[in-house]
């Protein structure tokens, strides 16, 4: 009996998680350096995370040619689709990751904090990211989740010396494990409902279920709770509060971690759960998700009218992104499950990957300005920079622009992308909404720029502690801007790219 | 039988949650926890996940509620709150309405749901149970463990590293910082 | 008699019920206390609602697959509170004796 | 020889241009005698044109001659073309003629002044943008020279500009005839509209032809009688005339009494066609108002004391009379008043120039008299202008004067009457000015004090140069009557020679009792104006009578008075009304989106307190709304 | 197609701003040097472009057309018609005019930088056929606009260039929406595949009424706020006055020029129903403007912003002509849009003069500048009488096309509107009697003559104003066939027919 049924576990296609497996690889590299050998300089541990990150992308790429050779599929028992959005973002993701490191490299220093152990959070972190991207089952969703925010917390109370950085790790933490315990008991709704947890028994159970049972509260109240949980990662209104203070909070770079990597993993498993795994459902959460979108554009960008702190203009800045991300995502919900895809969800990859380095780029420029102890973000901080630092200013300029959404930046193309999703599905009232909002929104860019290229100096300037550009936070930010360039010129590839990446997509296949 | 068991473990959870929730000193906060933890476990029993029980016991109510204690003692945070008086202003109607919210709601769809036919079976929540495989309870975890869900498991080994790697980063000391000048 | 009994026969949805009545009881704890670890507590007290849920389900679907779920909550929860004590126990070393409602300084 | 006509406009262009690159290398008073050579070149020129025309046979006596295509847009098609006619022609004659004898006379008058060569330069290009007007083949380029008139106008009147006085003067001629110039517009589109061309040639075959229709006749009539009042001055546009007296005394000669402000008179017989297909009432408007101006002005020039504003309120009452003239369809007799009104009124202009010159610029007839002697020729001169004026036989004033009354009688006997009291009144204050000017006992001795920078004062002759254009002038006045002779009709020659032009509008009158009782007409005329003159010299020689000078009319009724006050009070705050309606309600509106925008921020930012647990709170509203939304509202209903 | 001179004409500033900004700091004079050169080259391009122009072609010349963003149908599209020749030959005239004659005090670089970068743009925005395209220009010059505002404006210049920044922002963000809903319904509609090309959609695509009229509205937002149409004007006065002088004379010259441009060739181009079904609150708009804002400006106490306000005026002409829909009346408001640039261009370059000599813009602060400085007297006279509209100056023939044409269709406004002539008159004749009548006090009478250098940078334009006035044919001939062929364009998607005048009577003409 015993002998009769030895276990044999699902096959592993190790080639497919290679990506996962190199940044894992470096991070336990990393641990292992940190615990065992004296220290290295400060700068080996970044080029190591930044490495990884680079061959997870190479090999990233790789898979994707092999899925469009191949096709899409779901690998290691169901649990990971290995499909080329999931391959999009982690591109993204590691990208994000690289310019993140460089940052974190001169940041580290000037504060004098150390340790590999940053390091491999950000990769563990990305792990958790792309796994949120890549899997194909609600509780490996919520497992990458806790993977990402574990790390996510610590990181942003990782500056010992700032209490507000700890102060933001205990919000954060605090929120976030409120908010992941609403997703996870979504997710157990869904299992009752479903039957399962995997995505494509649920997608299954559905399609043939709805249409005979309309009203079965018990997936509604599990699809609101796991909306709830989503929401809260992708910072919309109302579940945005925590942004602010966590991204004022954190170290710089780790802001810049959080709202590029932290944001595409959520948008990625937003766009799994409900426009793939959820489209029986979509004309029940499209109306939710076009709310959200609405307060999330309008609220966000009107909070960031007062505010004084860059980081957290740039904050609320972000929110008004996520609303416009989610009228994205509104706008894939109209065709989800179809076999005719719209561009909603290959507009959100686009805008997500372009904002990722954006948002990357700006923080830099915040961390700098910031000086020693990371304290200086006031706009005040930023008078005169167009005559001390000009070329930084120049950089933070086109930055700020593309956040604006102005055009020859990658930020107008990002927009015109998500405008156009929602325009082909005919929900103009919400593109009117969030172009309006963005009109709010530009004012704090524009005040941004004014201190640094108009505003009068005042006394005391000269005391402040010069700005100083350290040669790898320098070639980031130089490497964000080109891309932001880049882009808003030819942005063609990229497109194309995305909705590559969406065609792609396992379940959006015909 | 079952009623009565079902009663008495309902009445240990939730007593103990409230206990959690009003009792002002944090230690015996952690310890209503553990009341409740213990109900939940019985009812583990009662739903046949034996394996799910003995976890529960062990790393819950044993490790992390230890865990709680030693901490509240080790930082001596064990002054008590006090519950009456809430220095936010609206915190706490706010805080009852989003309860009697939140509870009618889920009650409500799980109330509505009992009746809907659920997954595989044509037959609602409150119908007799489908028995699966009488196979025991652990090997059947074990098999699943390492069957469908070998790649969280996998992945869980990742969360355990960062809830590490986290400890040692957070738990240097601010004034003592290491790495070359 | 039977039928009274089968009447009185616990159903999944009473196990449901009670698991929604402890995340709430949950969910307001965390509202309403300031001691951080009372809130893990509270989130603790969440987690373990929506363990109860999983279990009644997976007992009701006759599927395994809820029970290993549970397990694996267990794990982050476990890796959850670490981390949080951690963060505690670094905040309130500089801070001693500090609640959630102390630590208000970002804001606005 | 008429395909050259566009010679007549260039000599003056000429003359704008050195003058405007070289004016100040020239100087004072080279710049004068280049500007009044150009104008006489340009005479000269105008006579070879007539000398050509009058030797066609009078059918042939028309001829255009387009230089380019100026405003060629679709059916709209506008040449910068010039039409030669016997009309035009005679208004070159005499713009050009009396044009250059008023610059000889200016480089006198001017001589010493500190612009002299931009006085020159406004002037040359006066006379071309007048010029311009009347050989415009289609209205457009009229209005071309009529705007052009206008401008030059406003550079003149504030030529003095340190003046307020003299600016705010020309700002208001300019306004004024703004107004005026609406009027001519609409009439243009009218026409394009009815016609399809704005050619004089295109309206006035249309009109006669039947192809426009009475009521677009009666448009187009008005509407150009809207400009020609306000360019000639009538009721109730006539305002910025007597203040255009600002302007130096040749300007107030040349383009306020000879050509500028019968602009209008020209403007309504070139279209007599249009008039006479427009309803009855329109011509009758026109006689009205032309009356009515005459009689207003007339008594208005009773009362004043200033040398110029007796003579601006005569010209206005005199341009009364044009209108009236054209009101009753005596087109020949208008051209023929405008005419000699231009001899006699551009010489009393002079002659009070010259008075004014000699007394050291004082313009106060109280201040002045028995000049005769001082200045002899000046004297003699301005008496003759006098005479002519005030319609005593031989001088020419009486024959273009009686030649109206005549057709006034034939259209309707109260104009008649009433045009007599206007004819009386004009003899009346004419004598008065002359009899304060030149006669009575000397008063600019008590003028002592204020002159006594000029030492012990007498008023002087002018210079020769400033004399002679007066000497031509008055024997014109005198002898200007000969153009057209009511007794035969082989002497009317100034009718024959306009007959082609005229012929379609002209009223024919030879049935009506007033024709064939003219000469009992003359005689009341001599009567009335011999009348006239004896009243005025009861009252300032023979002091029987007080003199009756009212305030009233020595405030011109308070017209303008009530005009300035309404602009300057009503107008203006409701201008500042409108002004701070845009920047309060309107701009708030905008800053209020603003200042909403803000108020909202600092609103919504209270609820980022930093306290967690608050935040905590919050989210669980926002997930008791999503779980209303998606199990109550979805779910269940 | 041999050299491409459109796209020659974006790239040569852009590069011009390039280099510009990688000069040193050390070098100011290359700088201007650069500077200069580029925009002169741009010049010449523009002229260029004018003299190789095809009279008797209607269509658009010198096209060049490549894809761009395949996926989305985006292609980089140019081309020139009679519309748009002039517009660009005016840009072209009006940025060397002030890279060389109006000096920035400061930061010449930057300046310069964002001087050609803004010449770029406006050049990209007058000759780009494809909607993205527009767009990305239209809403790129608010960029360099901007900063030369705030960074060389006056005391209030954050308040304005904000104002400015986001006015128009709020205007394009409807504009945008309007654009993809066009490219996106008009593959239902007509065209069948995704595409922005302006032609293509403008000739192919036919919408339902109400849809065009939705469009059309999105689109005439943007242009409103731009031109500026009462009651959307407000940021106008604030922008032109605060601005440095040569912002004001672009913004005024040719920024403004993309509204009315706009309306146009976009509005009336591509939805030629909704555009007559809107026209009778166009027209009533623009007499309203017109009215207004000669009022409005009657009361102004700042030179700058009066002449700020008698543009509002202006453009209302020009939008009562693109609404009356008759050869003369479009035509005359393409005129006309040349004519505003130049003769307000140069009034803003006098008035920066003034500045420059007693740094107030304040009319009660100046007095008898005519006795002290005659020529420069002379000189602002000619350019006030072209701006109000007098006969034989460029003013005019614009101003008169456009009432005689609107005549035809919408009499009682143009009656009106003709009013607005007369107060033109009213509110220039006064300023200038305040600034240069009467005897100059202490503070005025050091006032400078015209310079040299001064009376050099006017030239172009005095010379300009004269000509177009005595000879528009030039113009005029290269305007009205493609007037036509938008008229032409209009009758056949709608029932519109454009009224036609009876045949002019044929008379004797001399033989010339």
């Amino acid at each position: 009996m015993i002998a009769a049924d030895t276990l044999q576990g699902p096959a592993i296609d190790w080639f497919a998680v290679s990506p996962l497996l190199i940044l894992l690889g470096g991070g336990l590299v990393l641990l292992v350096v940190g615990a065992l050998t004296p220290r290295w300089p400060r700068g080996l541990y970044a080029i190591v995370c930044a490495v990884s990150a680079g061959a997870a992308l190479v090999m990233s790429t790789v898979l994707w040619d092999d899925i469009s050779d191949n096709g899409a599929r779901a690998i290691v028992g169901n649990a990971v689709a290995f499909d080329a959005f999931s391959m999009f973002v982690s591109i993204a993701i590691c990208l994000a990751l690289i310019l993140v490191s460089m940052l974190t490299a001169d940041y580290l220093e000037r504060e004098d904090l150390d340790g590999p152990e940053i390091y491999a959070l950000y990769l563990m972190a990305a792990i958790g990211a792309i796994v949120m991207a890549a899997a194909n089952d609600l509780l490996v969703i919520f497992l990458g989740l806790e993977v990402l925010s574990l790390a996510l917390y610590t990181l942003a109370a990782s500056h010992r010396r700032r209490l507000a950085s700890q102060e933001s790790g205990l919000k954060y933490f605090l929120l976030g494990g409120f908010a992941s315990a609403f997703f996870l008991y979504g997710v157990a709704l869904i299992y009752g409902t479903a039957g399962s947890t995997n995505i494509g028994e649920i997608v299954r159970e559905f399609s043939t279920r709805v249409q005979t049972e309309r009203t079965d509260a018990l997936a509604l109240a599990g699809i609101a709770l796991l909306v709830v949980g989503l929401a809260f990662k992708v910072a919309a209104v109302p579940f945005h509060v925590w942004t602010p203070d966590v991204y004022q909070g954190a170290p710089s770079p780790v802001t810049a971690f959080m709202a590029s990597v932290g944001k595409a993993a959520a948008f990625a498993a937003m766009l799994r759960v409900l426009v793939y795994a959820l489209p029986a459902w979509r004309d029940d959460w499209r109306p939710a998700i076009w709310a959200l979108a609405a307060l999330t554009v309008v609220i966000g960008s009107t909070l960031a009218v007062v505010q004084t702190d860059v980081k957290r203009m740039l904050a609320f800045s972000s929110i008004s992104h996520a609303g416009f991300l989610l009228v994205g995502v509104e706008a894939a919900a109209h065709t989800a499950g179809e076999t005719e895809v719209g561009t909603g969800v290959s507009s959100t990859l686009l805008y997500l990957m372009i904002y990722g380095v954006m948002v990357v780029g700006t923080f830099a420029v915040v961390g700098l300005v910031g000086r020693t102890g990371d304290g200086a973000t006031d706009i005040g901080a930023f008078r005169g920079l167009g005559r001390t630092k000009p070329l930084l200013a120049v950089g933070m300029t086109v930055l700020l622009l593309a956040q604006a959404g102005m055009p020859v930046t990658s930020g107008f193309v990002a927009k015109f992308g998500v405008i156009k999703a929602a325009v082909e599905e005919e929900s103009w009232v919400l593109a009117v909404i969030a172009m309006v909002a963005s009109v709010i929104a530009a004012f704090v860019y524009l005040r941004i720029m004014i201190s640094m290229w108009a505003a009068g100096p005042e006394a005391g300037d000269d005391a402040r502690e010069p700005v100083r550009i350290p040669l790898a936070s320098g070639l980031a930010i130089l490497a964000a801007v080109g891309f932001t360039l880049v882009v808003g010129i030819a942005p063609g590839w990229l497109v194309s790219a995305s909705e590559n990446a969406t065609a792609l997509m396992r379940g959006m296949l015909p | 039988m079952e009623l009565v068991v079902f009663v008495c473990a309902a009445a240990m959870v939730l007593g103990g949650a409230i206990g959690v929730v009003v009792r002002s000193h944090p230690v015996h906060a952690a310890l209503s926890l553990v009341l409740t933890l213990f109900g939940v476990a019985v009812l583990f029993v009662a739903q046949e996940a034996h394996f799910l029980a003995a976890v529960q016991v062990i790393v819950y109510a044993g490790a992390i509620v230890v865990l709680f204690l030693f901490v509240i003692m080790l930082l001596g945070v064990d002054r008590v709150e006090d519950i009456d008086v809430e220095p936010i202003p609206v915190q706490r109607p706010l805080a009852i309405i989003v309860g009697i919210g939140l509870l009618s709601v889920l009650v409500t769809a799980v109330v509505q749901a009992s009746s809907a036919v659920v997954a595989g079976s044509g037959s609602g929540l409150d119908d007799a149970t489908v028995t699966g495989d009488h196979d025991s309870n652990v090997r059947q975890i074990a098999r699943s463990l390492f069957g469908d869900y070998v790649f969280a498991f996998e992945l869980v080994s990742v969360l355990l590293v960062v809830a590490v790697v986290a400890t040692v980063l957070l738990s240097r000391r601010p004034d003592k910082t290491g790495g070359p000048r | 008699m039977t039928a009274v009994l089968a009447i009185a026969t616990p159903t999944t949805t009473w196990y449901l019920v009670l698991a929604a009545m402890l995340f709430t009881v949950g969910a307001v704890g965390v509202l309403v206390r300031r001691n951080p670890l009372v809130m893990f507590m509270c989130i603790e007290l969440m987690l373990n609602a929506v363990n109860l849920t999983f279990v009644a389900l997976a007992k009701r679907l006759g599927d395994i697959g809820g029970q290993t779920t549970v397990f694996f909550v267990m794990v982050v929860a476990a890796a959850e509170v670490v981390v949080g004590l951690g963060i505690v126990v670094a905040i309130l070393r500089r801070r001693p004796g500090a609640t959630a409602d102390d630590l208000a300084e970002l804001k606005g | 020889m008429l395909d050259l006509v566009w010679l007549v406009p260039l000599f003056p262009l000429v003359g704008f241009v050195v003058i405007l690159l070289g004016g100040r290398r020239l100087g004072d008073p080279k710049a004068g005698y280049l500007a009044t050579a150009m104008v006489a070149l340009s005479f000269l020129a105008s006579v070879g044109v007539l000398a050509e025309l009058w030797s066609r046979d009078p059918e042939e006596r028309r001829h255009v001659v387009s230089l380019f295509s100026w405003v060629p847009v679709g059916s709209l098609q506008v040449d910068l073309a010039f039409l030669v006619d016997p009309l035009s022609i005679t208004m070159c004659l005499f713009i050009t003629g009396i044009g250059a004898l008023i610059h000889l006379y200016a480089t006198g008058y001017m001589h010493g002044d500190p612009r002299f060569s931009k006085f020159f330069l406004y002037l040359n290009l006066f006379v071309l943008s007048m010029l311009l007007l009347v050989l415009g083949e289609n209205l457009l380029v009229t209005f071309l020279g009529w705007e052009g008139v206008g401008a030059c106008s406003y550079f003149l009147i504030s030529f003095w500009h340190e003046r307020e006085s003299a600016a705010t003067a020309g700002k208001k001629a300019f306004v004024t005839n703004r107004v005026g110039d609406w009027g001519v517009m609409m009439a243009m589109f009218l026409a394009f509209e009815a016609v399809g061309t704005i050619s004089y040639g295109g309206i006035n075959a249309a009109a006669e032809s039947g192809a426009m229709s009475q009521t677009t006749a009666t448009a187009i009539a008005m509407m150009l009688f809207v400009g020609a009042a306000g360019k000639s001055a009538q009721l109730p546009l006539y305002l910025w005339l007597p203040d255009a007296m600002e302007g130096p005394t040749p300007v107030s000669a040349l383009i306020h009494a000879a050509t500028m402000v019968t602009a209008g008179v020209f403007l309504m017989t070139r279209v007599n066609p249009v008039l006479e297909v427009a309803a009855d009432w329109a011509p009758t408007l026109i006689a009205i108002v032309g009356l009515a101006t005459a009689l207003f002005a007339a008594t208005i020039a009773v009362a004043q004391n200033d040398i110029k504003k007796v003579l601006a309120y005569s010209t206005v009452s005199q341009l009364g009379f044009m209108f009236m003239a054209i009101g009753s369809g005596a087109y020949v007799a208008a051209i023929f008043h405008m005419v000699t009104h231009a001899f006699f009124k551009a010489l009393l202009f002079l002659g009070s120039g010259s008075v004014i010159h000699g007394m050291h610029h004082e313009q106060d007839m109280r201040k002045m008299g028995a000049l005769r002697a001082l200045m002899p020729v000046t004297a003699i001169t301005f008496i003759i202008g006098w005479l002519a004026i005030a319609g005593v036989p031989p001088f020419a004033g009486f024959w273009s004067k009686d030649e109206i009354l005549l057709f006034a009688f034939a259209k309707s006997p109260v104009l008649y009457v009433l045009g007599l009291v206007a004819a009386v009144l004009t003899a009346y204050y004419m004598t008065r000015q002359v009899v304060m000017v030149f006669f009575g006992e000397a008063r600019w001795h008590d003028a002592h004090d204020e002159h006594g920078a000029h030492g012990d004062f007498t008023p002087h002759e002018s210079p020769k140069i400033m004399l002679l254009p007066l000497v031509v002038l008055a024997v014109l006045s005198t002898i200007g009557g000969a153009l057209q002779l009511p007794f035969a009709k082989s002497l009317h020659h100034l009718e024959s020679w306009l007959h082609p032009v005229v012929e379609f509008g002209e009223a024919d009158i030879h049935s009506t009792w007033a024709y064939k009782n003219k000469y009992v007409l003359l005689a009341v005329a001599v009567v009335v104006a011999l009348a006239g003159i004896a009243a005025a010299v009861a009252v300032y020689v023979k002091k029987r009578r007080p003199p009756i000078e009212p305030v009233v009319l020595e405030q011109a009724w308070y017209y303008d008075k009530a005009v300035t006050d309404f602009m300057g009070g009503p107008g203006r705050k409701a201008f500042a009304r409108i002004a701070w309606f845009d920047s309060t309600v309107i701009d708030g509106a905008v800053n209020g989106v603003a200042r909403l925008v803000r108020g909202s921020s600092s609103g919504l930012r209270r609820t980022q307190s930093g306290f967690v647990r608050q935040y905590a709170a919050l989210l669980g509203v926002g997930v008791v709304l999503l779980l209303v939304w998606f199990v109550v509202i979805r779910g269940i209903i | 197609m041999g050299f491409p001179l459109l796209t020659s004409l974006v790239v040569v500033p852009a590069v011009g701003a390039l280099l510009v900004a990688l000069l040193g700091n050390r070098r100011p004079e290359w700088v201007k040097l650069t500077a200069a050169l580029m925009s002169v080259l741009t010049g010449a391009l523009a002229v260029a472009v004018l003299a190789s122009f095809d009279t008797a072609d209607a269509g658009f010349q010198f096209v060049s057309k490549h894809p761009w963003i395949k996926p989305w149908g985006i292609s980089w599209h140019l081309g020139v018609d009679g519309i748009s020749l002039w517009l660009v030959v005016l840009t072209g005239i009006l940025f060397p005019i002030v890279v060389l004659g109006v000096d920035p005090h400061h930061d010449t670089k930057r300046y310069l930088t964002w001087l050609l970068l803004l010449e770029a743009g406006m050049m990209g925005s007058f000759i780009s056929l494809d909607l993205f395209l527009f767009f990305l220009f239209f809403e790129i010059v608010l960029v360099p606009m901007y900063f030369l505002i705030v960074g060389w404006g006056y005391d209030q210049r954050i308040y304005a260039g904000t104002k400015f920044f986001l006015y128009t922002m709020v205007g394009s963000a409807f504009m945008l929406v309007g654009i993809i809903t066009t490219a996106v319904l008009g593959k239902a509609n007509g065209v069948g595949r995704i595409t922005f090309d302006l032609v293509e959609l403008a000739e192919k695509a036919d919408f339902a009424a109400s849809t065009g009229r939705w469009l059309f509205f999105a689109f005439a937002i943007a242009f409103a706020v731009k031109v500026p149409v009462f009651p959307l004007h407000t940021w106008l006065p604030d922008a032109h006055t605060q601005a440095p002088t040569a912002g004001s004379v672009i913004l005024a010259g040719v920024m403004l020029k993309l509204g009315t441009y706009g309306l146009l060739r976009f509005g009336v181009y591509l939805f030629p129903e909704a555009a007559i079904w809107s026209r009778s609150l166009w027209l009533t708009l623009a007499v309203i403007g017109i009215i207004y804002g000669a009022i409005a400006a009657t009361m102004q106490t700042d030179l700058k912003r009066l002449v700020a306000y008698s543009s509002v005026a202006h453009l209302g002409f020009i939008v009562l002509g693109t609404f009356a829909f008759t050869s003369q009346a479009i035509s005359g408001s393409v005129m006309q849009m040349i004519n505003h640039g130049v003769s307000t261009g140069a009034l803003f370059l006098l008035v920066g003069m003034i500045y420059e000599r007693r740094h107030t813009r304040q009319i009660a602060e100046l007095k008898g500048l005519q006795k002290v400085a005659p020529i420069f007297a002379g000189v602002f006279m000619l350019v006030m009488l072209s701006s109000i509209g007098v006969p034989g100056l460029n003013g005019f023939v614009g101003e008169y096309l456009v009432l005689v044409g609107s005549f035809l269709t919408a009499r009682w406004w143009t009656v009106v509107a003709a009013t607005g002539v007369i107060l033109a008159a009213l509110y220039l004749l006064w300023a200038y009697q305040r600034v240069f009548h009467g005897e100059p006090d202490e503070a005025n009478r050091g006032f400078r003559e015209l310079r040299l250098r001064e009376a050099l940078t006017l030239s172009p334009l005095l010379v300009l104003i004269v000509f177009c006035g005595i000879y528009p044919k030039p113009m005029l001939e290269r305007i009205e066939p493609s007037v036509k062929a938008l008229i032409t364009h209009v009758s056949e998607r709608t029932g519109y027919v454009e009224p036609a005048v009876p045949e002019a009577p044929v008379e004797e003409e001399a033989q010339p």
